[in-house]
């Protein structure tokens, strides 16, 4: 609202409600338009890494947790995938599925919270939030019931997982995929055919194909593009080439696609899960590995499709029990490589909006 | 060291690099190809625009401080041929390390090398804002590093994990000896402070 | 856990509300004293009213200063009988203008503590929550609690303010808050400043506050308030000529701006204007949401973009001020929908049992109730978005809503039928028109509904990068 | 006007107005003066209502007070800080000259000149039965032409004020003025 | 003691005496149009006084028609302040600046 050559410096966190943590974003503006825009992110910056290569492959696992604190059973899988692919410690197959159990139920609570706390930033006043956190809140349940852990959950371990789920899991855990594609719909109600949200994210924040693979965009930001990329279904891990599923892809690369895929992306876990819970054999939860592991001097890249992309673990050894360098792909740091372009030249609440569809856990991003 | 299911031999990338880019290619292992520093962004583009490749995405990028020098790896990936392919360069001024930047090819740059410039300091030319990222300006050092605070000799890494044993082979994973200096290993092993230590240069 | 999936409804929302608890359920489980005390209560309860009805319908009560169905006539005794003592005229203007002034301040005061109880229980029903719950019974005691919190927090006043100005805001809120409640007729002698020109007297009013908000916004020295004022000021400008031509429909109507010969019109037509007129009431409406922040049109302190708009930097007893004119806001709009289009205090006669200012109370309740239903409901629209809604859409519709009405008011008053009919054949021709105009005029701006099929997304089984994208655009 | 209410409204009410007349004459900062500005304009929607002109101190608090004001705040917003300050021109001495000196001079005669005027008894009799309607009447009947007239004048100055700040595209550079903005300016 | 039309004149010549001050005397655009405006308010005042007060007028009509020049002052000032306004803004996008001293566009 001042002329052109003032600038409008307006700071959006680190204490923000619409920063999801303490991101901060310095913006530039003339009336509601971003004319500029710097991100301004460390306030919770851990050096994971470094302290990383002082401890051993599984003591790293907790750190996994920490660093996507809504997707911790991500991390660790991630971090295992690469450290048994560098150790070569097989993992038994009932360990493989509880994995996908745990991993896909993880990437339904994660996307619950990314589509409310987007949903919040179009400012629908919680209460999608709150639905969603419902079912977040039992995927949580289910999690406290196995390893005694909400949050940072510390499950997997190199060559399988750490505890058998108790009985009382598998029914409630039935129940709880029977009644998500219910839920599913019945906020599909409330929000994706809703004209306001309609009005506020379709043609919003547009990511073309071309940008979103070249910038490094991956998970649900990239598929929102329409690029059908899932390392589930590209480099498949642990059991995903024997479930079957589909990767929805968006149409116009909007924040309302990527809404949407998230949407879809529940169902499709859900439909994971319950092959899953058909498939699963019965035997060891976990190989024994000792408890000094030396891997062979090298190096390794593994990755899995987080929640928020592709979360990759460099590992380089050299043949001592702890990595030599220890190196997180973040994915929801890397997603934000476009947010500047996304964002300048957009009003504020187009702003908001992208940086909320684009998903980030600050955790994450400062490591 | 098997590489990734989907990641191509470091030899194939080599040979047709080299043929396409006569000299870019220093060295060639199963897993990785390592490229003349100077030519890096040569090379990205190449295989970015190569038919064969397309390397259309930068994966990640990422840096590794091996005490006398720099190794900047490059996981790139092509999403509609379904491969992934690691490009190395190494940094020999351990001082003053400094890399063109990989940004005209790939924008998802953008945010990695600022966190190499910030957490291991190494500077890359032609990058468009290359400022710190997690730690504030006038941060002393740049943390990565294996000399980060400079405590001479000692540098992290952990040699032996503390409930190791010996004389238990079922409780060590590879009792093979270490790659780096093992004699100095060897004779240190009981040394309960120099457990901290890490890997001496080769 | 281990409940029988098939046998149950269908949607879970529907299954969740099945499973509260009944009315006859909590009977059943309470003991049988508490059961034999609450039925003797509530038979007693019975019995007095039955008793207030018979004294009612003899007809004993019309006229008389307790009259308790409507207080007006105990203050004009009052004046009466204060003039008939000869104390000087200014005496019974001065104790009718206290005695209004104190009732309006109480009402207004007594229904904020109860409504933003009821706000924030209602807002956790509708997101499964419990609510305030802890402090008195049912958590009713939670406002006054929060109040007292407020009131002794420390004053802050932020760097680089601008001191004198800061302080103002607050206050200057409050006032047309409260004044806006003068002409709105409780009962037909129950109104406290029933001019002429009430109507004309609520929009300007309303129109004060604009100021305050921007001095708020202005004197905090901070870049969201400010953001935030600039947001309100430009939303209430724009939204003002809406609601004045929505109003103004009512005006060719009832032939007055006297509120109380709004509602005595309706009455004694026995209908509502917001049969007759359905887009003006919608306009009143929605363009009150915009002119009071409430979801969706709430941008001025969208919380997720500016944190809290122009009251950012108020703490305190100051920011819980802004808060309960917020509210009280919403209540003086949901007693202006009610009279202008509701029907105010009137209810097909029924005023005449029931004390007309319960039936205005309970159609303020309901209206306040939609507020917060929408709040809990919906998203919020963007500044330009509801710029152009009311520049591009609710401006030119209402204009021809007003010549619409115009026409049809000049027919009213000409065509010799029994009044019901020509209304009703009016309120049927308007329902039509509405829908038709809305349609044809949303075409001609050039708006679609986007279609749901359009928006959903692609399931694929083969991965790819932009070729694979390409080939998915093109056959879909 | 002999009761007491009335003369205690009026002096306070015309104690309101000067001193928010005054008030835009001191204050420093140019917001500042606005709303000593609106102060005076309300105080003067008081003293309309002290003369029985209902209608005219609404319809006043509506246009000075609700609109008016509004448009002085958002041209005052438009411009930049450095042109908030409320300076005196090289005018000033000349200008608070006329100004006192018509003012002395229209006190001095009102004070001092008999005017035909209403009083006491006849005053209260002489009451305006409904305002708004003869108003109404007046301004569709005897007045029908000079209405159309200001409606025409309304037209244009609509117009025109959209003509004036309207940016054709190519010179709206990074948005220099936003649509709300230049939409309140038309309003 | 009684307030009379006399009064009513006296408080609407200050107020206009104010307004000249403030119009002649201020630098910037929009204080001189305040100025403008509260002259504009002392002649309603001094309109609605003698409507009020004046002892000739032997009909309604005749007495309300100093309300409806008000009417017509109001739309007036409504439209010149639109108008003022806009080119004040428009003024200062040519020409950095609004203070009126400092344009002197048709000096000659």
């Amino acid at each position: 609202m001042t002329a052109a050559n003032e600038p409008y410096i307006l700071n959006i966190g680190p204490q923000h409600p619409s920063t999801h943590g303490v991101f901060r974003l310095r913006v530039a503006m003339d009336g509601e338009t971003i004319v500029d825009m710097d991100m301004i992110v460390g306030y919770l910056h851990r050096s994971m890494e470094k302290l990383a290569e002082e401890r051993t492959y599984t003591q790293n696992i907790p750190f996994t947790d920490r660093a996507d604190y809504l997707a911790a059973m991500s991390g660790n899988l991630g971090l295992c995938i690469a450290a048994e692919r560098l150790t070569g410690v097989e993992v038994p197959e009932r360990a493989q599925y509880l994995r996908v159990i745990f991993a896909e139920l993880q990437r339904i609570a994660s996307h619950a919270m990314a589509n409310g706390t987007l949903v919040s930033d179009a400012g629908a006043w919680q209460t999608p939030l709150l639905y969603m956190f419902r079912e977040r809140e039992k995927i949580l349940d289910l999690f406290e019931m196995t390893c005694g852990a909400r949050l940072t959950t510390n499950y997997m371990r190199i060559g399988g997982v750490a505890f058998e789920p108790p009985a009382e899991f598998w029914p409630a855990l039935r129940e709880l995929v029977d009644e998500l594609p219910d839920r599913i719909d019945e906020y599909s109600q409330l929000l994706i055919d809703n004209e306001i949200f309609l009005a506020r994210t379709r043609g919003i924040g547009v990511i073309s194909a071309e940008d979103a693979i070249n910038g490094s965009l991956t998970g649900p930001a990239l598929r929102g593009s329409g690029v059908p990329w899932d390392l589930r279904k590209a480099e498949p891990y642990d059991v995903y080439d024997r479930l079957d599923f589909e990767i929805p892809v968006g149409r116009g690369g909007d924040v309302y696609d990527r809404f949407m895929v998230r949407f879809e992306e529940t169902k499709q876990s859900t439909r994971i899960i319950k092959q899953a819970i058909e498939q699963i054999p019965d035997g060891p939860h976990k190989t024994q590995i000792p408890l000094a592991l030396r891997p062979e001097p090298g190096e390794v890249y593994g990755r899995i499709e987080s929640p928020r992309g592709e979360l990759g673990f460099y590992l380089v050894s050299d043949g001592s029990p702890a990595p030599y360098r220890f190196h997180i792909r973040a994915p929801s740091f890397i997603n934000l490589s476009l947010l500047r372009q996304l964002a300048v030249g957009s009003t504020l609440p187009d702003a908001v909006v992208t940086l909320g569809s684009i998903d980030i856990v600050v955790g994450e991003i400062d490591r | 060291m098997p590489p990734g299911p989907t990641q191509l031999s470091g030899h194939r990338v080599a040979e047709r690099l080299n043929a396409a880019l006569p000299g870019v290619v220093v060295t060639a292992t199963d897993e990785w190809v390592e490229v003349a520093p100077a030519r890096l962004v040569d090379a990205l583009r190449w295989l970015h625009d190569s038919s064969e490749f397309d390397a259309a995405q930068l994966s990640n990028c990422c840096a590794v401080d091996r005490h006398d020098r720099f190794e900047m790896v490059y996981h790139l990936q092509s999403l509609d041929l379904n491969h992934q392919i690691a490009i190395k360069a190494t940094i020999a001024d351990h001082e003053q390390p400094a890399l063109p930047s990989a940004y005209a090819v790939y924008k998802g740059a953008l945010l990695q090398e600022r966190e190499v410039y910030d957490l291991m300091g190494i500077v890359f030319d032609g990058h468009p804002d290359l400022r710190r990222i997690f730690l504030w300006e006038g941060f002393p050092g740049h943390p990565l590093r294996k000399d980060f605070l400079g405590l001479g000799n000692l540098t992290p890494g952990l040699a032996r994990f503390p409930f190791e044993d010996r004389d238990r082979p079922d409780r060590i994973m590879n009792p093979a000896p270490l790659r780096h200096d093992a004699s100095a290993r060897a004779q240190n092993e009981q040394d309960v402070p120099d457990d901290w230590r890490g890997a001496a240069p080769a | 856990m281990s409940s029988d999936v098939k046998s149950r409804p269908a949607t879970p929302m529907l299954r969740e509300i099945l499973e509260q608890p009944t009315l006859l359920g909590g009977i059943r489980s309470t003991p049988l004293p508490v059961r034999l005390g609450l039925a003797v209560f509530a038979l007693g309860f019975l019995v007095v009213n039955v008793a207030i009805g018979v004294l009612v319908v003899s007809g004993r009560l019309d006229g008389h200063w307790y009259d308790f169905r409507d207080l007006g006539n105990a203050t004009a005794a009052l004046r009466s009988w204060l003039d008939d003592r000869d104390l000087g005229p200014w005496l019974s203007y001065w104790v009718t203008a206290l005695i209004g002034g104190v009732g309006i301040l109480s009402f207004v005061g007594g229904v904020l503590l109860i409504g933003t109880w009821v706000e924030r229980r209602l807002l956790a029903k509708f997101q499964i929550r419990r609510g305030p719950n802890r402090v008195g019974p049912f958590g009713l005691l939670q406002p006054l609690a929060d109040a007292l919190k407020l009131i002794q927090k420390e004053v802050l006043i932020p760097i680089g303010a601008d001191r004198k100005l800061f302080f103002l805001p607050p206050i200057l809120i409050f006032i047309p808050a409260m004044l806006g409640w003068g002409p709105v007729p409780w009962a037909p002698n129950m109104a406290y400043l029933d001019v002429n020109v009430g109507l004309l007297y609520v929009v300007a009013i309303s129109s004060l506050a604009v100021l305050a908000i921007f001095i708020a916004g202005w004197s905090s020295n901070n870049h969201y308030a400010l953001l935030g004022a600039m947001r309100t000021v430009a939303m209430m400008v724009s939204y003002e000529i809406p609601v004045s031509l929505s109003l103004l429909s009512v005006v060719l109507f009832t032939g007055s701006l006297q509120l109380s010969e709004i509602v005595a019109w309706q009455s004694t037509h026995n209908t509502w204007l917001a049969m007759i007129l359905p887009f003006s009431l919608f306009t009143f409406f929605f363009s009150s949401t915009a002119e009071i922040n409430r979801t969706p049109n709430d941008i001025a302190e969208a919380e997720s973009e500016i944190v809290a708009g122009f009251h950012t930097e108020y703490s305190g007893m100051k920011a819980g001020l802004f808060l309960a004119v917020e509210l009280g806001n919403a209540l003086l709009v949901g007693a202006l929908v009610s009279t202008f289009f509701l029907g105010g205090y009137s209810l097909f006669g029924l005023e005449e049992w029931i004390p007309p200012y319960l039936i205005l109370f309970a159609k303020i309740s309901a209206v306040y109730f939609l507020f917060v239903w929408l709040r809990g409901t919906l998203p919020r629209f963007r500044l330009d978005q509801l710029m152009g809604y009311a520049w591009k859409f609710l401006i030119p519709l209402s204009i021809a809503f007003v010549g619409i009405s115009a026409v049809e008011a000049s027919i009213f008053a000409r065509v010799d039928a029994p009044g019901l009919i020509v209304l009703g054949a009016i309120g049927i021709v308007n329902v039509v028109l509405t829908f038709v105009l809305v349609r044809a005029w949303a075409r001609v701006v050039g708006y679609e509904v986007p279609r749901g099929e359009d928006t959903r997304p692609t399931l694929t089984t083969a991965v790819g990068g932009l070729r694979a994208a390409q080939r998915l655009r093109v056959t879909p | 006007m002999e009761s007491t209410g009335i003369i205690v409204a009026f002096w306070v009410l015309a104690a309101v107005t000067v001193a928010g007349a005054l008030g835009v004459i001191v204050s420093r900062d140019l917001l500042h003066a606005i709303f000593f500005l609106i102060l005076s304009f309300l105080g003067m929607a008081g003293l309309f209502i002290t003369l029985s002109a209902d209608f005219i101190a609404v319809a006043q608090v509506l246009i000075y007070a609700g609109a008016i004001s509004v448009l002085l705040v958002f041209a005052v917003m438009l411009t930049p800080l450095v042109s908030r300050d409320n300076g005196n021109s090289l005018y000033v001495a000349p200008g608070a000259l006329a100004g006192l000196g018509l003012a002395a001079l229209v006190v001095f005669v009102a004070v001092d000149t008999e005017w035909a005027q209403l009083s006491g008894d006849a005053l209260a009799a002489r009451s305006f039965p409904d305002t708004v309607a003869t108003i109404g009447d007046l301004l569709l009947g005897r007045y029908v032409l000079a209405f159309e007239v200001a409606s025409i004048l309304l037209l244009f100055a609509l117009l025109g004020a959209i003509v004036l700040v309207h940016e054709r595209r190519a010179d709206a550079a990074a948005g220099a003025a936003d649509t709300p903005a230049n939409r309140e300016e038309a309003a | 003691m009684s307030v009379e039309l006399g009064h009513y004149m006296a408080v609407s010549g200050v107020i206009f005496g104010i307004g000249i001050v403030v119009a002649l005397g201020k630098r910037n655009a929009v204080a001189v149009l305040m100025g403008v405006e509260l002259m504009l308010n002392a002649v309603n005042l001094l309109l609605l006084a003698f409507a009020r007060f004046g002892a000739a007028f032997a009909d309604d009509a005749a007495a309300l028609s100093g309300h409806v020049f008000v009417v017509f002052v109001l739309t007036v000032a409504a439209a010149e302040a639109a108008v003022v306004l806009a080119m004040a803004v428009l003024v200062y996008r040519r020409r950095e600046t609004v203070e009126l001293d400092r344009i002197n566009l048709m000096r000659w």
